[in-house]
């Protein structure tokens, strides 16, 4: 076997791992500004496969192919994002005779569609959050739009049936409202999709995100794990998750294992995926979506149970049968928590952060991980999602994991371009997350009150005494670097052109 | 030898000398501190404080753009610092700005022109928003620091544009 | 609480990280050549305690309790080495007023001897390896030594009462070379320890090195923990360690831990210890020693139990009680591997490399620890332990840990100083030791047969094809310098000075 | 651009030439490789062989003391490296040696010198003892490459001693 890794940055670099610790060779792909990417310099084989646009590169079915026919790989991994959930794709894959790691086409294809699978969730016999069943087309006139709104109740939500990844979203509180909100979440869905189409959800209040990673082989056997809880999201974006859930017991743990099982075995699913539920206040929970691949909090799990999920869907696409203790898979050992690091400035908004890394010390040590995608020297592009690294904290209790990631997060040096750090760091010290107690709105409200407070403070505030030492280094660096100035005999300029060479050097 | 040193916006006077090999005399605000000094790295500096029972820190340094912008990473959180502030800032583009009536808004990183909301000639509210910037797969919306009128519009949908290009000016 | 850490390197970075954790301040101390030494940079403060000579520094006790003084610590964590088994240095910590983080003086004095330690265990009803009860001194005549040698019988080992670390032994195989063998152990031993006493013991053939973490609080609870295997071993100094060991049945680990902590209660031990036993062919086990003290070898328990030992250490100091589940602790979670990475050449009868790290990329990713304690830039001294980090592998099983560990050990990267990584990725592919069928002697012998074997190739040998990819990278590496230097206007020689300067700003 | 390149003692003649930005011709021994280079780091060189199916290394390179030696880190092993070996031989100290019939023993690392074991005038059998560095809490017995007779011994016990400095010179 052979595998061709279609993506890049941390996954990349993840999967990669999973094939040389089973010593499967591994080739990566790469667009014109990945060239010195840290998943390139890992593979076994590397191919160039277009421009920095992902549409001209990473999402280019075409390139990705040729560049495994020219590699000589026989299996791709889709990782997540780009075209991991493109059932074209798959299809493609399989056509050529590669084969592709995770589900099949068509099961992608079903899921893909939010409506057919929430269709596919009531026939396995789990509750979908009450909603339409059908998609509400262009064509359906505004005034029906109205009476089906009126129907599910308000407040509730606008959603793309092609959606993912917090698009083509529209929450509505009252049916004033209720025509604009359809309008844009069109128009977005459109552009982001290329399918217009949406579908109407009541909206809970305070829901908690619940999520069942499973595994399914090619044989029958479908196993789910211990629940993660994602909902400390901003902007439906998830930012932070743990394994396991403070407000899942073990009886409700087994009724969410047992559901997501069942519509995983309801369409004979095989790879590795995700069932994701909203947890309202009264307990009830419902099914959101499945996820039909590999998610960016996976190591949460594999933390909790000890079991390599990459390594798995390699394992499945070969045919392998799953033996994993099934009743182990639910019994979290110890509590994991997973931070994104994302190239992002949290003291503007969290606008996007690229630029040349010149500086990378990640944290390690007791109960840490860190799966990270880029290296000192590397120029993160503006060109992909931001993320750069999860950081991963594991400790026998969740106040111990938290203690522990705070001094992973302080430990940790990014240098160059601003990353959300300085944001965790803030957040691991909040009460209501110390404490558990959050949901799907904790963060955005949080944030927002934040920003609305009178004097509002940088997440890159120091302590006092830091503030002085930090106006200290900077005069003694500058000191030292007069004195070098002095010592090479060239002029003030010449220290940033010579910074410059230097970088430059770093191609 | 003194510097003129502006940590998060707040400008410091800070005046070093080298009192013995990897020790320095650090006058700040007046304040004297013994401080030694080591390179730890290209980017790195470890300091520890005499007389505080010996308080050690590790700060990473680097260059952010303009001559004089540094940033500094400690403790897992990052400043910036302008050093010699005054004679930078002459140099630095919303400086000028800062002087007259106009006020520059500028790209704050990579990314390609989506969407323009405001023409020239056009009254804004503070807030409001003026254009949309893409990068890393996220829409990004540029709002006007204050009220004002749209004096110039300095790019056009689907460009793209480097960090800290000039996009809007209002008067 | 606020801990002065007594040591420097890797376990001073570990212990400084547990501090953290823990919410304690860390108090660093460090020599001339240490100034810019990783636990220096981590610790919240930092006190210089004299020339790089460990007998004037990190072993000169009366600057240590002067640095605890003017840091305002209130107590001190030893490590390992240095004075960590010193019980006058325990002592001078109790007179001064500081917490001593380690058992009291007198149980470090008692088991610091080997012959009181083995009269211990005997006490305890735990058998000690057959050899003398008591130290056979310089007085007793040289016949007599040869009949006390005639009762325990050949083969035998000749080790020094004070001995530890493999220093001041001698194998003995007969009465012929008895008398040799005996003064070189007391030369070393002398000049070693500053006594020159030494004691015989019965040589096992084909023993097992297995060892028993403990814990013992203030309050009468000692609990044992899964046992570690090292007995892979150079010289008599480990180098691979893991938990747990194959030659030990659940059955056989109930009794080595009842043995353990037998010899642990009889002499009310508190802090972490660990009693090291001998396992023979025929599933025997002796009383080795006792070390009142972390081991290196501490994160391989960790790992499979997920306790923190250090953390623990801190808090059984603070007089807490330990919580532990005591069956637990037996039950190994997975299988846990650690590399002891050297600063030395593996090609050259392992001499030691100091010297500037030019490069360091730690391995990372799932079921990886790395315990590291240098950076780039930081000078490797030649005045202490070769030891710069330690490698940890984690899964669920021990042929996957394996598999784990050579994929970190082809990922780790260290640049400007020789190191034993390429030596332990030719281990982790020996057939003996991938089926777990090695004792002590194993590693000296396949190294002997190794140097003799005709045509013994280097640890550093490349595959072919890369053999061919280093001359290419050195000569484009060579031609890119070589355009720098025209670009440069400056000769030859000025890349080499270039460089020079270069490394000069890493201070 | 050719290149004498010796390779864990293996002579390699390689030539480079620059057949577009970021690629190079290299003739290895008389066999082509088109090579696709990218620096990643101060002392790293991404490689990506074209028409191999693209098979990818990432290789450290640092000098390791005189000019033409260098260390190159691939893969978790390390590479010892002359470039262009003749000349940076001539420079070298044992090179010199190979020539006449003597035998330089120099110190392979930084340490202290703890015991003398012959003296000058002395036979010695290949591989004896004679002398003993300490570095690193190690003691390292030092012995003779081949037999002799010791001409010189160049230090005295206690004494410090650098990587490279000349110990004794057997012939």
């Amino acid at each position: 076997m052979k595998i061709l890794v279609a993506n890049r940055g941390e996954i990349a670099v993840r999967i990669v791992r999973a094939c040389r610790e089973l010593g499967i060779p591994a080739v990566a792909v790469y667009s014109d500004c990945d060239r010195g990417a840290r998943h390139v310099r890992d593979a076994d084989q590397a191919v160039h496969i277009g421009p920095s646009e992902a549409a001209r590169s990473y999402l280019c079915i075409d390139s990705i192919l040729d560049a495994a026919r020219r590699s000589g790989a026989d299996a791709v991994h889709p990782g997540y994002g780009f075209l991991a959930e493109n059932a074209q794709f798959a299809a493609a894959c399989r056509d050529a005779g590669l084969t592709f790691i995770g589900p099949a086409s068509e099961t992608i294809a079903m899921m893909g569609s939010k409506t057919a699978a929430r269709a596919a969730a009531a026939r396995a016999g789990v509750p979908a959050v009450p909603g339409t069943l059908d998609p509400v087309g262009p064509a359906v006139a505004p005034a029906e739009v109205a009476c089906i709104a009126r129907e599910i109740g308000y407040p509730l939500m606008v959603k793309a049936v092609a959606g993912g990844g917090g698009r083509g979203m529209r929450p509505v509180d009252d049916e004033a409202s209720l025509k604009d909100a359809v309008r844009a979440a069109r128009s977005e869905a459109g552009s982001a999709f290329g399918d217009s189409a949406v579908y109407f959800e009541r909206r809970l209040r305070r829901p908690r995100h619940i999520e069942i990673q499973l595994l399914g082989d090619n044989h029958g056997t479908v196993v789910p794990f211990v629940e993660r809880e994602c909902s400390i999201q901003r902007r439906h974006q998830k930012v932070v998750e743990e394994s396991p859930s403070l407000a899942v017991s073990p009886e409700l743990r087994g009724r969410l294992a047992a559901a997501a099982a069942a519509v995983a075995r309801s369409v004979r699913y095989s790879g590795a995926g995700t069932i994701e539920f909203l947890l309202d206040e009264s307990g009830a929970f419902f099914f959101l979506e499945m996820n039909t691949r590999l998610q960016v909090e996976h190591p949460v799990t594999e933390m909790v149970t000890g079991i390599d999920l990459v390594q798995w869907q390699i394992r499945i696409a070969r045919n392998e049968r799953l033996d994993i203790d099934a009743a182990a898979a639910l019994v979290p050992a110890g509590h994991a928590l997973e931070c994104r690091i994302y190239a992002e400035d949290p003291d503007h908004g969290f606008l996007p952060s690229p630029g040349l890394i010149r500086g990378l010390r990640p944290a390690s040590g007791p109960g840490i991980r860190d799966d990270g995608g880029v290296a000192a020297g590397y120029v993160v592009p503006m060109f992909y999602d931001s993320l750069i690294a999860k950081l991963v904290a594991w400790a026998p209790s969740r106040g111990a994991a938290i203690q522990r990631m705070s001094r992973a997060l302080h430990e940790y040096h990014v240098l160059g371009i601003r990353t959300t750090i300085p944001f965790f760091l803030w957040l691991m010290a909040q009460p209501e997350y110390i404490a558990g107690q959050y949901d799907t709105t904790y963060l955005d409200r949080l944030l927002a009150e934040r920003v609305a407070a009178p004097g509002a403070t940088s997440f890159n505030q120091l302590p006092d005494g830091d503030d002085d030492l930090v106006a200290v280094a900077a005069a003694i660096d500058a000191y030292l670097q007069a004195g070098r100035r002095v010592d090479e005999g060239a002029t003030g300029a010449a220290r940033w052109t010579g910074v410059a060479r230097r970088e430059a050097l770093r191609g | 030898m003194t510097f003129e040193v502006e940590v998060n916006g707040r400008l410091r006077r800070v005046t070093v000398e080298r009192s013995a090999p990897g020790r320095f005399r650090v006058t700040l605000d007046g304040t004297v501190h013994e401080v030694d000094a080591a390179r730890t790295g290209d980017h790195a500096l470890s300091l520890i404080l005499q007389g505080e029972g010996g308080r050690s820190r590790d700060v990473q340094i680097a260059p952010s753009g303009p001559p004089g912008e540094i940033l500094v990473g400690i403790d897992g959180r990052v400043a910036a610092v302008s050093i010699d502030a005054r004679r930078s800032r002459r140099g630095a583009p919303d400086a000028a700005a800062a002087l007259d009536g106009e006020q520059k808004i500028v790209a704050p990183m990579p990314g390609r022109i989506v969407r323009i909301l405001a023409a020239a000639g056009d009254a804004v509210a503070a807030r409001q928003p003026l254009v949309v910037v893409e990068a890393m797969k996220m829409e990004n919306e540029l709002r006007a620091p204050r009220a004002g009128r749209v004096k110039l519009v300095a790019v056009t949908p689907g460009m793209s544009v480097e960090s800290g290009r000039l996009l809007v000016v209002i008067e």
